[in-house]
């Protein structure tokens, strides 16, 4: 089987949806010939040609806004945000149309739609190329929200939102772009609607998602030593929300960590934590804890290590809800 | 300075066609390739746009409506323009583009239900028409016009797109975003801008400093245009050559009409805060209607009885809005859940289902 | 003591500060002539002249944009958004500059910023009109979000953010803007930075913030009837949050609602809710319940009551945590 | 058609003093007022521009800078602008206006620490020098500029704000805000453009299909002006003239450098992929450093002895900066909770307590 690498499972699910569908198109900044500044559309152009691999004007908001209207002509457009933090030029667009206007139209125009976004810290990139921004995107009703953790995910996720009729916020965890998995393309099998338990455990649930799947993965690895079986939940799908799955566990385990990388205030993770309260409030033996960023602006790279969740913090969190 | 592009320089004539009393501009350059009938429908549409805009404001004052903006002293722009498109062509409108849904033949209450509160959307079929939605955030429908024509451009279908904004909304970053696709991308879109003077009590001149809102496509790499946009000829043709410029893969035109809002932005404006009744007379004076009925007449082509056909559809059509319109209940809310996306999310079924309790509890 | 709306009470502030302070300069669409669309700057261009009261060109990131360089050079500058729902288009620079200016330059050049927004349902309007937008703010460290519920509140919380020198995202709930009180202007007593509570009871915190008060105060009331005592707490400020104030009630009934209008996945409640839930989960009854508006865009107004959360859903989720 | 304006009668032309020779343009127009000591000066920060930018390049190649983003190619403009610029004046940078810094006598460490990720705004006094912080989100700063400017205006301090941005730029909504509202406004305000040809890999075409970038200016109502960006003189002449009107009250300009980023976009980037050697090769030709040194020796401004002197000064800066940077610790990480707020709110103060203990634990 071939190994490849997170980054080439998105640039190989971009190329079968083209080669497939020719109503599928890509935008962005920088997507042409240089294939984009993470080379996710390397070589796209090439193959298809600059009508269907679009270089744009550098405007974000230009690239949704007309990606909203070739979605209404009947194309499937998927747009490319270059960094998390230049999305928010997109934001009246994203919120006020393309989440609204299957509604609005009552069915009549609905946008199919994908938005990918690098998104994540870990980098050492300078300002603004850090930010995880799920937040804004699964509090806005009509949009769906992707994340996905592993090459064959990304493959198979990206290869599911560009046939989903929604739009979607797709979230590519930049720093885990270079992680590696053999994986037979394309990747079918499988039902990735469904969050993914990444290890079976009857002691504490693990949620997590993107990019800090891997490091709840060595945390668990590292409580398994001392005899603590964390189950840990990759979720994949942010909206809709896999919440059977999620529930199913936390009965089982009786307690639940939440691990993400954005702020904490008002995070997906708050979300999380007062859901799975309000669902099964007796079967927790203790609150559910959340593991997050801090309430600041993402740091310098010199010292984000210090700001991004870690093992320890993680462990840390395990033990709290172990020891309540 | 040497080097220096002047503002100063640049033209603010309009193109005119119809001179305000009605006679015909000798050297005003265009052909114009309108028969009767077409002088005819064009008035027909202008008059009906007049009347169910008034019957609209009506509604309003009545309480039927939550809110509406009067397209009133803008019908010559709007349906002039409109008249330039094949059907086939897609309009994006703003809020206050009834002429060009007259013309396509909308049913009336099928927009003001966006008004009353019914449906955001209306309820008209947006393919069949060929119409977007209304869109309110200012300027932003002008991207998925872009958008929508770039999509007809990749198919070669010869389909072009019209956009329609007012001068405030050049203010907006999302027009000039896109302005500047469109020119590199030579997308067949018309952009089509009612200066009206006013974004709600702001002023053009306080909205931009620019000669002329024409001005701003040269910016872009494309022409742009300034046109009375009280004579509807005018209107016409300029859009017409704007239209066939992009149907020959020419790419954009920007366009100006110049006209003015006569009635408050929306009846919830109160425009005597800030312009004055002198203003608002002069352009009473520059009547639109008046002045296509004067060039009309003397041609010969309007007779008493068509003018009366003309009044009598106007008054059944607003009586029929009025109907339609009086009373009607709410949609189905039920629906409110159904088209959030092409499925119910599991949340969302959730929801509903507590909804439909909470509805059946009370 | 004379009668004012809380419409009244911001105009008054912005008069009261204006007066005081001639760094405070007040700009937005139709702010000057027409007084802004729900008269919040009446006759205050003609007081302090065309150069204090800006009306701007029709474009929100250049409002806040502009003000972001008038603070830089030492003005307050007070930033009015027409509606919740034109506020998307300055998402840019809300997020990437006014909240992270003062981080950036090591607090060398601070952001004294206000951005006042009339946010929520209720009033019969047209799409975009109706937005409840807080969730987006609260989760953008950097900034602070306020939002009053009584014209008093109105007037003294206004003063209070605008002589606050860190970036403040003041929240107006529109569909209170017609409210009265007698007030004695200006109003100087009392702290404001805490939480104001409503109403005293024993048996469930219910907490809130902005147009929903005056729900949770008619259904406490109801509550009051059938011998259920409601304490009922207005949050005020979002950010920074009394948790004190929150928790010593929560401690005292074991049962807390939360009260709001905006969607209800990912919005303030949430993080209420996980955060009461992981600060003493040991004294609670019963998990959190939140109300709130549904997951779908706010509804066309023949609609918006079925959406707004009302009387008979607050007394349902308090018998909820009641019975638990 | 008649009443179109025509991109195509834009003039193209730019703003030269200098041939690419270094001779004089017979017929520039423009008065040079620059003493001797003035041309040493320009002359001295463009070497140690060049110099400081050489050098962060290296040490980024060597792992001490996260990132760099090298003004190669464009010091004539940067330095030739920031001299008609008087001291009080404020500079709203992008990312790549080194010259800028260098002239106001910024320690070129406390910029570099932005690219290692020391902090986000670097580390320099803004108000001492004058120039905000280095601004990431493309076109944002051009806004704040305005708004600075609007502020001195108010208070008639005779201040000028000078703003940079690439062509990429001309494309976002803040840009076109900017220059808006700038009109509309009479802001004391330069924006100043490098067109450098490209945006990251994006060509000019692709970016824009105006005739040129300073023509924009004419929708906003104010001038444009097209310089030959690798002339410094000539960028110290126009913006000379932009300022000195932007300080008469008489508004703001556009000024478009036209020149050539001949690194890559920064130094994660591989212009390989999107551009030719020959490319390069004609615009190295047209190296402003070059062009400006055979002028100054024609006309015996310069000295071996200063040439040596200027670059002894390039020497020593840099290795000044290496010092600095080599190895430099991270600032004290509980700063990243220092400058949120004025004050630490209590949600924060007890992260940060939690935060504490978590650095002590480890
Ligand atoms: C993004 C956005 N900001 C503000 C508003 C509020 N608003 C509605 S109409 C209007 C003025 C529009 O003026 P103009 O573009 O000239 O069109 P007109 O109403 O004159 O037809 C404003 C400010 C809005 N709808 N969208
Ligand atoms: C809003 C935003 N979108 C995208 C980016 C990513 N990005 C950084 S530089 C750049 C190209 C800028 O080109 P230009 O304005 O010509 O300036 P230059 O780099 O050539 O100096 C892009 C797309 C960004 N920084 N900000
Ligand atoms: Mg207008
Ligand atoms: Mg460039």
């Amino acid at each position: 089987m071939p190994t490849i690498t997170l980054a080439q499972g998105l640039n190989e699910a971009l190329r079968y949806c083209m080669q497939r569908d020719d109503r599928v198109v890509v935008m962005g900044e920088d997507v042409g010939k240089a294939g984009g500044v993470f080379r996710i559309t390397d070589k796209l152009q090439q193959e298809f040609g600059e009508q269907r691999v679009i270089d744009t004007p550098l405007a974000e908001s230009g690239i949704v806004g007309t990606g909203i209207g070739l979605a209404i002509y009947g194309f499937k457009p998927v747009c490319e945000m270059q960094f998390d933090g230049f999305t928010y030029p997109a934001f009246e667009q994203i919120t006020s149309h393309l989440a609204k206007y299957r509604s609005r139209t009552m069915g009549k125009l609905p946008l199919s739609v994908v938005v990918r976004i690098p998104y994540g810290g870990g980098i050492g990139a300078v300002e603004h190329h850090s930010e995880s921004l799920e937040a804004y995107f699964t509090h806005t009703a009509g949009l769906k929200v992707v994340t996905p953790s592993t090459p064959s995910d990304a493959f198979a996720l990206l290869v599911d939102v560009i046939e989903d009729p929604d739009p979607v916020i797709f979230l590519e965890p930049k720093r885990r772009y270079w992680i590696r998995e053999d994986v037979e393309l394309p990747v079918t099998n499988g039902d990735r609607r469904k969050a993914r338990i990444v290890r079976e455990g009857t002691d504490v649930t693990i949620l997590t998602y993107g990019p800090s799947v891997r490091t709840v993965e060595d945390a668990a690895e590292e409580a398994a030593k001392d005899g603590v079986a964390c189950e840990v939940i990759d979720l994949r799908w942010l909206n809709p929300l896999d919440l059977e799955t999620i529930m199913t566990s936390v009965k089982k385990t009786g307690r639940a960590v939440v691990v993400t990388e954005a702020p904490i205030t008002g995070s997906f993770s708050a979300e999380l934590a007062a859901r799975i309260a309000e669902d099964d409030f007796l079967s927790l033996h203790a609150p559910v804890i959340r593991v997050g960023g801090y309430d600041i602006p993402y740091p310098p790279a010199k010292v984000e290590d210090l700001y991004l969740p870690d093992l320890d913090r993680v462990l840390d969190a395990v033990d709290a809800v172990l020891n309540y | 300075m040497k080097g220096f592009v002047d503002p100063g320089s640049v033209s603010t004539e309009s193109v005119q066609v119809l001179k305000p009393d009605g006679t015909l501009v000798p050297d005003h350059g265009y052909d114009i390739d309108l028969k009767e009938e077409d002088l005819r429908e064009i008035y027909r549409v202008m008059i009906l746009t007049r009347r169910i805009d008034q019957e609209s404001t009506n509604l309003q004052r009545q309480g039927e409506l939550g809110v509406y903006t009067p397209a009133l002293g803008q019908e010559g722009a709007q349906v002039g323009a409109a008249y330039a498109l094949e059907p086939q062509d897609w309009i994006f409108p703003s809020y206050r583009e009834l002429g060009f849904a007259m013309l396509r033949g909308v049913q009336p209450s099928h927009i003001l239900h966006l008004f009353r509160g019914t449906w955001h959307g209306g309820l008209f079929d947006y393919r069949e028409y060929c119409i977007a939605p209304y869109a309110v955030p200012i300027a932003t429908q002008t991207l998925h016009a872009v958008g929508f024509a770039t999509g007809a451009k990749i198919d070669g279908t010869n389909t072009v797109a019209i956009t329609c904004f007012g001068d405030g909304a050049t203010s907006e970053g999302d027009f000039h975003e896109a302005c500047n696709f469109a020119g590199v991308w030579k997308t067949p879109v018309v952009f089509f801008c009612q200066n009206n003077q006013y974004a709600i009590s702001v002023p053009l001149a306080k909205q931009t400093a620019a000669p002329t809102i024409a001005v701003k496509a040269l910016g872009y790499g494309f022409p742009g245009v300034r046109v009375d946009g009280n004579d509807v000829l005018a209107s016409y043709v300029v859009t017409r050559e704007a239209v066939r410029r992009a149907r020959r893969g020419e790419g954009p035109t920007l366009i100006e009409a110049v006209t003015y809002r006569r009635g408050p932005h929306s009846t919830a404006d109160d425009p005597s805060r800030y312009r004055t009744d002198e203003e608002l007379n002069t352009w009473e004076a520059l009547d639109p209607i008046a002045r296509f009925e004067k060039y009309l007449e003397t041609e010969g082509v309007l007779t008493a009885e068509f003018k009366e056909q003309c009044d009598a559809e106007g008054r059944e059509a607003a009586s029929k809005l009025r109907k339609e319109i009086v009373g009607a209940g709410p949609l189905d809310p039920n629906l409110l859940f159904e088209h959030v996306y092409a499925e119910r999310t599991p949340n969302l079924e959730e929801q509903f289902a507590q909804f439909k309790r909470d509805q059946e509890g009370q």
